[in-house]
Protein backbone atom coordinates (compact mmCIF):
# COMPACT_ATOMS: atom_id res chain seq x y z
CA UNK A 1 0.00 0.00 0.00
CA UNK A 2 0.95 3.47 -0.29
CA UNK A 3 1.61 5.52 2.78
CA UNK A 4 1.46 9.37 2.47
CA UNK A 5 2.62 11.74 5.15
CA UNK A 6 1.84 15.87 5.71
CA UNK A 7 2.89 18.54 6.88
CA UNK A 8 4.43 18.43 10.26
CA UNK A 9 4.32 14.42 10.00
CA UNK A 10 6.21 14.76 6.93
CA UNK A 11 8.45 16.87 7.95
CA UNK A 12 9.41 15.01 10.89
CA UNK A 13 9.38 11.73 9.07
CA UNK A 14 11.76 13.02 6.72
CA UNK A 15 9.32 11.38 4.15
CA UNK A 16 6.34 11.90 1.93
CA UNK A 17 5.58 9.06 0.85
CA UNK A 18 6.79 5.12 1.13
CA UNK A 19 5.23 1.56 -0.27
CA UNK A 20 4.24 -1.10 2.38
CA UNK A 21 3.05 -4.24 2.33
CA UNK A 22 1.30 -6.48 4.24
CA UNK A 23 -0.40 -4.68 6.96
CA UNK A 24 -4.68 -6.07 7.09
CA UNK A 25 -5.55 -2.98 9.27
CA UNK A 26 -4.57 0.49 9.85
CA UNK A 27 -3.76 -0.85 13.99
CA UNK A 28 -1.45 -3.74 12.14
CA UNK A 29 0.63 -0.84 9.74
CA UNK A 30 0.64 1.75 12.94
CA UNK A 31 2.37 -1.29 15.13
CA UNK A 32 4.75 -1.50 11.94
CA UNK A 33 5.32 2.22 11.49
CA UNK A 34 6.48 2.44 15.58
CA UNK A 35 8.06 -0.33 15.75
CA UNK A 36 10.94 1.60 13.69
CA UNK A 37 11.54 3.50 17.05
CA UNK A 38 12.53 6.68 17.18
CA UNK A 39 10.27 10.12 15.70
CA UNK A 40 7.83 7.27 14.32
CA UNK A 41 6.98 5.73 17.86
CA UNK A 42 6.99 9.26 18.90
CA UNK A 43 4.60 10.99 16.88
CA UNK A 44 2.61 7.92 16.32
CA UNK A 45 1.95 7.00 20.14
CA UNK A 46 -1.28 6.36 20.60
CA UNK A 47 -1.75 9.36 22.85
CA UNK A 48 -0.58 11.88 19.58
CA UNK A 49 -3.30 13.75 17.75
CA UNK A 50 -2.97 12.16 14.35
CA UNK A 51 -5.22 11.33 11.60
CA UNK A 52 -5.64 8.53 9.65
CA UNK A 53 -7.53 8.60 5.97
CA UNK A 54 -7.81 5.44 3.50
CA UNK A 55 -8.48 5.85 -0.01
CA UNK A 56 -8.41 9.67 0.57
CA UNK A 57 -11.19 9.57 3.11
CA UNK A 58 -10.84 9.61 7.14
CA UNK A 59 -10.85 6.44 8.65
CA UNK A 60 -11.14 4.90 11.93
CA UNK A 61 -8.04 3.20 13.82
CA UNK A 62 -9.83 -0.34 13.21
CA UNK A 63 -10.06 0.10 9.43
CA UNK A 64 -9.25 -2.92 7.59
CA UNK A 65 -6.40 -2.59 4.62
CA UNK A 66 -5.52 -4.10 1.58
CA UNK A 67 -2.00 -3.60 -0.39
CA UNK A 68 -4.20 -1.64 -2.97
CA UNK A 69 -5.35 0.98 -0.97
CA UNK A 70 -3.96 4.62 -0.28
CA UNK A 71 -3.36 5.88 3.27
CA UNK A 72 -2.47 9.02 4.21
CA UNK A 73 -1.56 9.92 8.26
CA UNK A 74 -1.11 13.27 9.01
CA UNK A 75 -2.13 16.30 12.11
CA UNK A 76 -5.26 17.41 12.70
CA UNK A 77 -6.27 19.74 9.91
CA UNK A 78 -5.90 23.57 9.77
CA UNK A 79 -7.37 25.21 6.83
CA UNK A 80 -9.41 27.77 6.34
CA UNK B 1 -21.37 22.81 -6.78
CA UNK B 2 -18.08 24.81 -7.76
CA UNK B 3 -15.16 23.53 -5.62
CA UNK B 4 -11.76 25.30 -6.17
CA UNK B 5 -8.41 24.37 -4.60
CA UNK B 6 -5.58 26.90 -6.16
CA UNK B 7 -2.80 29.37 -5.34
CA UNK B 8 -4.13 32.18 -7.63
CA UNK B 9 -5.89 35.27 -5.59
CA UNK B 10 -9.30 34.40 -6.26
CA UNK B 11 -12.10 37.75 -7.44
CA UNK B 12 -15.13 38.03 -5.13
CA UNK B 13 -16.68 40.36 -7.40
CA UNK B 14 -16.51 37.13 -10.39
CA UNK B 15 -17.40 34.78 -7.93
CA UNK B 16 -21.14 36.56 -6.61
CA UNK B 17 -21.80 36.94 -10.38
CA UNK B 18 -21.16 33.84 -10.70
CA UNK B 19 -23.10 32.68 -8.04
CA UNK B 20 -26.18 35.23 -8.61
CA UNK B 21 -26.41 34.40 -11.45
CA UNK B 22 -28.92 36.96 -12.53
CA UNK B 23 -31.24 34.38 -11.48
CA UNK B 24 -34.45 35.83 -9.98
CA UNK B 25 -35.19 33.16 -7.74
CA UNK B 26 -32.40 34.22 -5.80
CA UNK B 27 -33.27 35.66 -2.77
CA UNK B 28 -30.24 35.82 -0.34
CA UNK B 29 -26.58 35.43 -0.71
CA UNK B 30 -23.76 35.14 2.07
CA UNK B 31 -20.24 34.62 1.62
CA UNK B 32 -17.49 34.20 3.44
CA UNK B 33 -13.67 35.43 3.30
CA UNK B 34 -11.00 34.25 5.86
CA UNK B 35 -7.81 36.51 5.38
CA UNK B 36 -4.02 35.45 6.67
CA UNK B 37 -3.59 38.19 10.09
CA UNK B 38 -0.26 39.30 10.81
CA UNK B 39 -0.69 37.54 14.46
CA UNK B 40 -1.87 34.76 16.17
CA UNK B 41 -0.96 33.41 19.69
CA UNK B 42 0.50 36.78 20.30
CA UNK B 43 3.46 36.21 18.00
CA UNK B 44 3.62 38.26 14.43
CA UNK B 45 3.14 36.05 11.43
CA UNK B 46 5.14 36.99 8.38
CA UNK B 47 3.39 35.03 6.19
CA UNK B 48 2.51 31.25 6.02
CA UNK B 49 2.36 28.22 3.36
CA UNK B 50 -0.87 26.09 3.30
CA UNK B 51 -0.55 22.16 2.46
CA UNK B 52 -2.87 20.02 0.76
CA UNK B 53 -3.65 16.50 0.57
CA UNK B 54 -4.20 16.61 -3.66
CA UNK B 55 -7.26 14.31 -4.42
CA UNK B 56 -9.14 13.77 -1.04
CA UNK B 57 -9.14 17.94 -0.20
CA UNK B 58 -11.25 18.07 -3.07
CA UNK B 59 -13.41 15.09 -2.59
CA UNK B 60 -13.54 16.21 1.59
CA UNK B 61 -14.86 19.76 0.20
CA UNK B 62 -17.54 18.31 -2.26
CA UNK B 63 -18.82 16.22 0.72
CA UNK B 64 -19.03 18.74 3.03
CA UNK B 65 -20.82 21.20 0.65
CA UNK B 66 -22.95 18.04 -0.79
CA UNK B 67 -24.54 17.87 3.16
CA UNK B 68 -24.93 21.67 3.28
CA UNK B 69 -27.19 21.20 0.43
CA UNK B 70 -28.76 17.92 1.93
CA UNK B 71 -29.69 20.25 5.10
CA UNK B 72 -30.35 23.56 3.48
CA UNK B 73 -32.64 24.51 0.73
CA UNK B 74 -29.70 26.14 -1.13
CA UNK B 75 -29.48 27.59 -5.47
CA UNK B 76 -25.36 27.05 -5.90
CA UNK B 77 -22.23 26.83 -3.54
CA UNK B 78 -18.87 28.19 -4.22
CA UNK B 79 -15.53 26.82 -2.13
CA UNK B 80 -12.43 28.03 -2.84
CA UNK B 81 -9.51 27.53 -1.11
CA UNK B 82 -6.02 29.15 -1.79
CA UNK B 83 -2.70 26.82 -1.07
CA UNK B 84 0.93 27.75 -1.46
CA UNK B 85 2.80 30.58 0.35
CA UNK B 86 0.50 33.60 1.45
CA UNK B 87 1.34 36.50 3.12
CA UNK B 88 -0.93 38.82 5.78
CA UNK B 89 -4.00 40.49 5.03
CA UNK B 90 -3.78 37.81 1.42
CA UNK B 91 -7.28 35.60 1.38
CA UNK B 92 -7.42 32.38 2.20
CA UNK B 93 -11.21 31.05 1.39
CA UNK B 94 -13.84 31.97 0.15
CA UNK B 95 -17.13 30.51 0.77
CA UNK B 96 -20.65 31.99 -0.69
CA UNK B 97 -24.09 30.55 -0.70
CA UNK B 98 -27.17 31.84 -2.98
CA UNK B 99 -30.50 30.90 -1.75
CA UNK B 100 -34.22 32.11 -1.85
CA UNK B 101 -34.16 32.39 2.14
CA UNK B 102 -31.63 33.95 4.14
CA UNK B 103 -31.64 31.79 6.98
CA UNK B 104 -30.39 28.67 4.80
CA UNK B 105 -27.92 31.03 3.03
CA UNK B 106 -26.47 31.67 6.42
CA UNK B 107 -26.42 28.35 7.91
CA UNK B 108 -25.47 26.69 4.96
CA UNK B 109 -22.24 29.17 4.48
CA UNK B 110 -21.31 29.07 8.25
CA UNK B 111 -21.64 24.88 8.42
CA UNK B 112 -19.26 24.66 5.35
CA UNK B 113 -16.94 26.69 7.85
CA UNK B 114 -17.09 25.02 10.27
CA UNK B 115 -16.63 21.52 8.89
CA UNK B 116 -13.77 22.78 6.57
CA UNK B 117 -12.01 23.65 9.71
CA UNK B 118 -12.00 20.42 11.13
CA UNK B 119 -12.42 18.07 8.03
CA UNK B 120 -10.39 19.33 5.01
CA UNK B 121 -7.13 18.55 4.64
CA UNK B 122 -5.29 21.71 4.65
CA UNK B 123 -2.55 22.61 7.05
CA UNK B 124 -1.08 26.13 7.78
CA UNK B 125 2.74 26.46 8.56
CA UNK B 126 3.28 29.74 9.46
CA UNK B 127 6.42 32.37 9.40
CA UNK B 128 6.54 34.26 12.48
CA UNK B 129 9.37 36.95 14.49
CA UNK B 130 10.16 33.04 16.61
CA UNK B 131 10.44 31.17 12.99
CA UNK B 132 8.62 28.62 11.71
CA UNK B 133 5.68 27.12 13.13
CA UNK B 134 2.84 24.32 11.91
CA UNK B 135 -0.45 26.10 13.49
CA UNK B 136 -2.46 23.80 15.88
CA UNK B 137 -5.72 22.52 15.45
CA UNK B 138 -8.00 24.83 17.78
CA UNK B 139 -10.61 23.16 20.19
CA UNK B 140 -12.95 26.08 19.79
CA UNK B 141 -13.22 24.84 15.82
CA UNK B 142 -14.29 21.49 16.90
CA UNK B 143 -16.54 22.47 19.49
CA UNK B 144 -18.09 24.84 16.18
CA UNK B 145 -18.21 21.67 14.37
CA UNK B 146 -20.06 20.20 17.09
CA UNK B 147 -23.02 22.34 17.06
CA UNK B 148 -24.58 21.46 13.56
CA UNK C 1 -19.84 52.04 10.96
CA UNK C 2 -21.28 53.33 7.76
CA UNK C 3 -24.51 53.24 7.02
CA UNK C 4 -26.54 54.51 4.03
CA UNK C 5 -30.11 54.60 3.05
CA UNK C 6 -29.74 55.20 -0.82
CA UNK C 7 -31.41 54.16 -4.33
CA UNK C 8 -28.12 53.71 -6.52
CA UNK C 9 -26.67 49.99 -6.61
CA UNK C 10 -23.98 49.32 -4.88
CA UNK C 11 -20.67 47.71 -5.51
CA UNK C 12 -19.94 44.80 -3.60
CA UNK C 13 -16.11 44.38 -4.24
CA UNK C 14 -15.80 48.22 -3.63
CA UNK C 15 -17.76 47.48 -0.63
CA UNK C 16 -15.79 44.83 0.83
CA UNK C 17 -12.26 46.60 -0.48
CA UNK C 18 -13.40 49.39 2.42
CA UNK C 19 -14.31 46.98 4.93
CA UNK C 20 -11.08 44.80 5.10
CA UNK C 21 -9.20 48.45 4.50
CA UNK C 22 -5.84 46.13 4.14
CA UNK C 23 -6.27 45.58 7.50
CA UNK C 24 -3.70 42.44 8.54
CA UNK C 25 -5.59 42.28 11.89
CA UNK C 26 -8.95 41.11 9.93
CA UNK C 27 -9.40 37.36 9.22
CA UNK C 28 -13.02 37.00 9.11
CA UNK C 29 -15.39 39.18 6.53
CA UNK C 30 -19.23 38.11 6.13
CA UNK C 31 -21.34 39.88 4.01
CA UNK C 32 -24.96 39.73 3.11
CA UNK C 33 -26.49 40.72 0.10
CA UNK C 34 -30.68 40.29 -0.49
CA UNK C 35 -31.89 40.73 -3.71
CA UNK C 36 -35.49 40.88 -5.09
CA UNK C 37 -37.24 37.81 -6.11
CA UNK C 38 -39.05 37.66 -9.63
CA UNK C 39 -42.30 35.89 -7.42
CA UNK C 40 -43.65 35.86 -3.78
CA UNK C 41 -45.94 33.28 -2.27
CA UNK C 42 -46.39 31.92 -5.38
CA UNK C 43 -47.26 35.55 -7.15
CA UNK C 44 -45.15 36.71 -9.73
CA UNK C 45 -43.59 39.98 -8.93
CA UNK C 46 -42.40 42.83 -11.91
CA UNK C 47 -41.53 44.94 -9.47
CA UNK C 48 -41.24 47.11 -5.83
CA UNK C 49 -41.48 50.33 -4.33
CA UNK C 50 -38.99 50.38 -1.33
CA UNK C 51 -40.50 53.71 1.31
CA UNK C 52 -38.72 54.57 3.84
CA UNK C 53 -39.10 56.74 6.85
CA UNK C 54 -36.25 59.24 6.50
CA UNK C 55 -34.18 60.12 9.64
CA UNK C 56 -35.69 57.29 11.50
CA UNK C 57 -34.40 54.44 8.79
CA UNK C 58 -30.72 55.80 9.55
CA UNK C 59 -31.45 55.95 13.37
CA UNK C 60 -32.87 52.88 13.12
CA UNK C 61 -30.39 50.95 11.13
CA UNK C 62 -26.82 53.02 13.53
CA UNK C 63 -29.14 51.22 16.54
CA UNK C 64 -29.04 47.55 15.11
CA UNK C 65 -25.07 47.55 13.98
CA UNK C 66 -24.09 49.40 17.66
CA UNK C 67 -26.08 46.32 19.80
CA UNK C 68 -23.87 44.17 17.54
CA UNK C 69 -20.48 45.72 17.69
CA UNK C 70 -21.73 45.30 21.69
CA UNK C 71 -22.43 42.22 21.50
CA UNK C 72 -19.87 40.72 19.23
CA UNK C 73 -15.79 41.65 18.27
CA UNK C 74 -16.05 43.06 15.21
CA UNK C 75 -13.40 45.44 13.54
CA UNK C 76 -16.12 47.41 10.92
CA UNK C 77 -19.72 46.94 9.89
CA UNK C 78 -21.50 48.13 6.74
CA UNK C 79 -25.30 48.59 6.04
CA UNK C 80 -26.66 49.84 2.68
CA UNK C 81 -30.38 50.11 2.11
CA UNK C 82 -31.75 50.93 -1.27
CA UNK C 83 -34.90 52.48 -1.93
CA UNK C 84 -37.41 53.19 -4.50
CA UNK C 85 -38.19 51.37 -7.29
CA UNK C 86 -36.27 47.92 -7.80
CA UNK C 87 -36.49 45.04 -10.24
CA UNK C 88 -36.27 41.43 -10.08
CA UNK C 89 -32.31 40.57 -9.76
CA UNK C 90 -31.82 43.79 -8.58
CA UNK C 91 -29.93 43.85 -5.34
CA UNK C 92 -31.68 45.79 -2.06
CA UNK C 93 -29.40 45.37 1.02
CA UNK C 94 -26.02 44.64 1.85
CA UNK C 95 -24.84 43.95 5.40
CA UNK C 96 -20.76 43.44 5.18
CA UNK C 97 -19.14 42.35 8.78
CA UNK C 98 -15.33 41.86 9.53
CA UNK C 99 -13.60 40.86 12.55
CA UNK C 100 -10.65 38.94 13.78
CA UNK C 101 -12.29 35.55 14.21
CA UNK C 102 -15.16 34.43 11.70
CA UNK C 103 -17.63 33.18 14.67
CA UNK C 104 -18.29 37.03 15.54
CA UNK C 105 -18.63 38.14 11.57
CA UNK C 106 -21.29 35.51 10.70
CA UNK C 107 -23.27 36.28 14.05
CA UNK C 108 -23.12 40.45 13.83
CA UNK C 109 -24.46 39.85 10.20
CA UNK C 110 -27.15 37.67 10.67
CA UNK C 111 -28.33 39.51 13.56
CA UNK C 112 -28.40 42.70 11.72
CA UNK C 113 -30.30 41.60 9.36
CA UNK C 114 -33.02 39.96 11.49
CA UNK C 115 -33.33 42.80 13.38
CA UNK C 116 -33.29 44.83 10.42
CA UNK C 117 -35.80 42.86 8.73
CA UNK C 118 -38.30 43.50 11.62
CA UNK C 119 -37.18 47.06 13.74
CA UNK C 120 -36.15 49.13 10.42
CA UNK C 121 -38.84 51.27 8.78
CA UNK C 122 -38.91 49.79 5.42
CA UNK C 123 -41.77 48.99 3.37
CA UNK C 124 -42.35 47.25 0.30
CA UNK C 125 -44.75 47.38 -2.28
CA UNK C 126 -44.93 44.99 -5.09
CA UNK C 127 -46.43 45.30 -8.53
CA UNK C 128 -47.42 41.64 -8.94
CA UNK C 129 -49.73 40.01 -12.01
CA UNK C 130 -52.83 40.51 -9.84
CA UNK C 131 -51.88 44.22 -9.73
CA UNK C 132 -50.33 46.65 -6.60
CA UNK C 133 -49.45 44.99 -2.91
CA UNK C 134 -47.75 45.96 0.12
CA UNK C 135 -45.81 42.68 1.50
CA UNK C 136 -47.44 41.33 4.85
CA UNK C 137 -44.47 41.14 7.73
CA UNK C 138 -43.78 37.36 8.19
CA UNK C 139 -43.90 35.91 11.20
CA UNK C 140 -41.15 33.94 10.44
CA UNK C 141 -39.09 36.78 10.32
CA UNK C 142 -40.09 37.75 13.89
CA UNK C 143 -39.13 34.92 15.39
CA UNK C 144 -36.09 34.78 13.67
CA UNK C 145 -35.36 38.19 15.25
CA UNK C 146 -36.49 36.83 19.17
CA UNK C 147 -33.69 34.30 18.72
CA UNK C 148 -30.48 36.49 19.53
CA UNK D 1 -47.16 67.43 17.27
CA UNK D 2 -46.48 66.05 13.43
CA UNK D 3 -48.24 63.00 12.63
CA UNK D 4 -46.57 60.90 9.76
CA UNK D 5 -48.41 57.60 8.35
CA UNK D 6 -46.13 55.75 6.07
CA UNK D 7 -46.57 52.87 3.51
CA UNK D 8 -50.43 50.97 3.44
CA UNK D 9 -51.75 53.86 5.94
CA UNK D 10 -50.25 57.16 3.92
CA UNK D 11 -52.28 55.39 1.24
CA UNK D 12 -55.48 54.30 2.76
CA UNK D 13 -55.38 57.96 4.70
CA UNK D 14 -55.04 59.40 1.33
CA UNK D 15 -52.38 61.56 4.26
CA UNK D 16 -48.41 61.48 4.28
CA UNK D 17 -48.61 64.31 7.66
CA UNK D 18 -50.93 66.13 9.64
CA UNK D 19 -50.59 68.93 12.35
CA UNK D 20 -52.34 67.80 15.75
CA UNK D 21 -52.33 69.63 19.05
CA UNK D 22 -53.46 68.33 22.58
CA UNK D 23 -53.00 64.44 22.77
CA UNK D 24 -50.91 63.92 26.29
CA UNK D 25 -50.36 59.93 24.96
CA UNK D 26 -50.12 58.15 22.23
CA UNK D 27 -53.15 56.37 23.53
CA UNK D 28 -55.08 59.60 23.63
CA UNK D 29 -53.52 60.72 20.08
CA UNK D 30 -54.96 56.65 18.35
CA UNK D 31 -58.70 57.65 20.35
CA UNK D 32 -58.79 60.90 18.55
CA UNK D 33 -57.40 59.72 15.27
CA UNK D 34 -60.43 56.88 15.72
CA UNK D 35 -62.94 59.17 16.60
CA UNK D 36 -62.89 60.47 13.19
CA UNK D 37 -64.64 56.85 12.13
CA UNK D 38 -64.35 55.56 8.43
CA UNK D 39 -60.73 54.51 7.24
CA UNK D 40 -59.04 55.92 10.73
CA UNK D 41 -61.25 54.05 12.86
CA UNK D 42 -60.96 50.59 10.96
CA UNK D 43 -57.05 51.10 10.36
CA UNK D 44 -55.82 51.99 14.04
CA UNK D 45 -58.24 49.40 15.61
CA UNK D 46 -56.44 47.97 18.45
CA UNK D 47 -56.54 44.25 17.10
CA UNK D 48 -54.82 46.05 14.16
CA UNK D 49 -50.97 45.26 13.71
CA UNK D 50 -49.70 48.93 13.19
CA UNK D 51 -46.60 50.16 14.72
CA UNK D 52 -46.23 53.60 16.59
CA UNK D 53 -42.82 55.61 16.83
CA UNK D 54 -42.01 58.66 18.64
CA UNK D 55 -39.33 61.15 17.69
CA UNK D 56 -38.14 58.34 15.35
CA UNK D 57 -37.80 55.90 18.31
CA UNK D 58 -40.47 52.54 18.58
CA UNK D 59 -42.73 53.96 21.06
CA UNK D 60 -45.42 52.21 23.61
CA UNK D 61 -49.26 53.04 23.33
CA UNK D 62 -48.84 54.62 27.14
CA UNK D 63 -46.14 56.74 26.07
CA UNK D 64 -46.47 60.51 26.49
CA UNK D 65 -46.76 63.09 24.13
CA UNK D 66 -46.40 66.53 23.56
CA UNK D 67 -47.03 68.96 21.12
CA UNK D 68 -43.74 69.42 20.24
CA UNK D 69 -43.34 65.96 19.35
CA UNK D 70 -42.83 63.94 15.78
CA UNK D 71 -45.14 60.95 15.77
CA UNK D 72 -45.51 58.35 13.33
CA UNK D 73 -47.76 55.51 12.56
CA UNK D 74 -46.76 52.64 10.49
CA UNK D 75 -47.53 48.86 9.23
CA UNK D 76 -44.96 46.25 10.71
CA UNK D 77 -41.70 47.56 8.58
CA UNK D 78 -41.12 44.56 5.66
CA UNK D 79 -37.34 45.73 4.56
CA UNK D 80 -34.36 43.93 3.63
Amino acid sequence: MKVLYFARLRETFGLAEEEISGPASVTELLELLRSRGGVFAKELDAARPFRVAVNQEMAAMDSALQDSDEVAIFPPVTGG
Amino acid sequence: MDIRVQHPAFDVADEIARLHAADSGVGALVTFVGYVRDAHAGVGVQGMELEHYPGMTEKSLAAIVAEAEQRWHTLRISVIHRVGKLFPADPIVFVGVVSAHRADAFAACEFIMDYLKTQAPFWKKETTSNGERWVEARASDDEAARRW
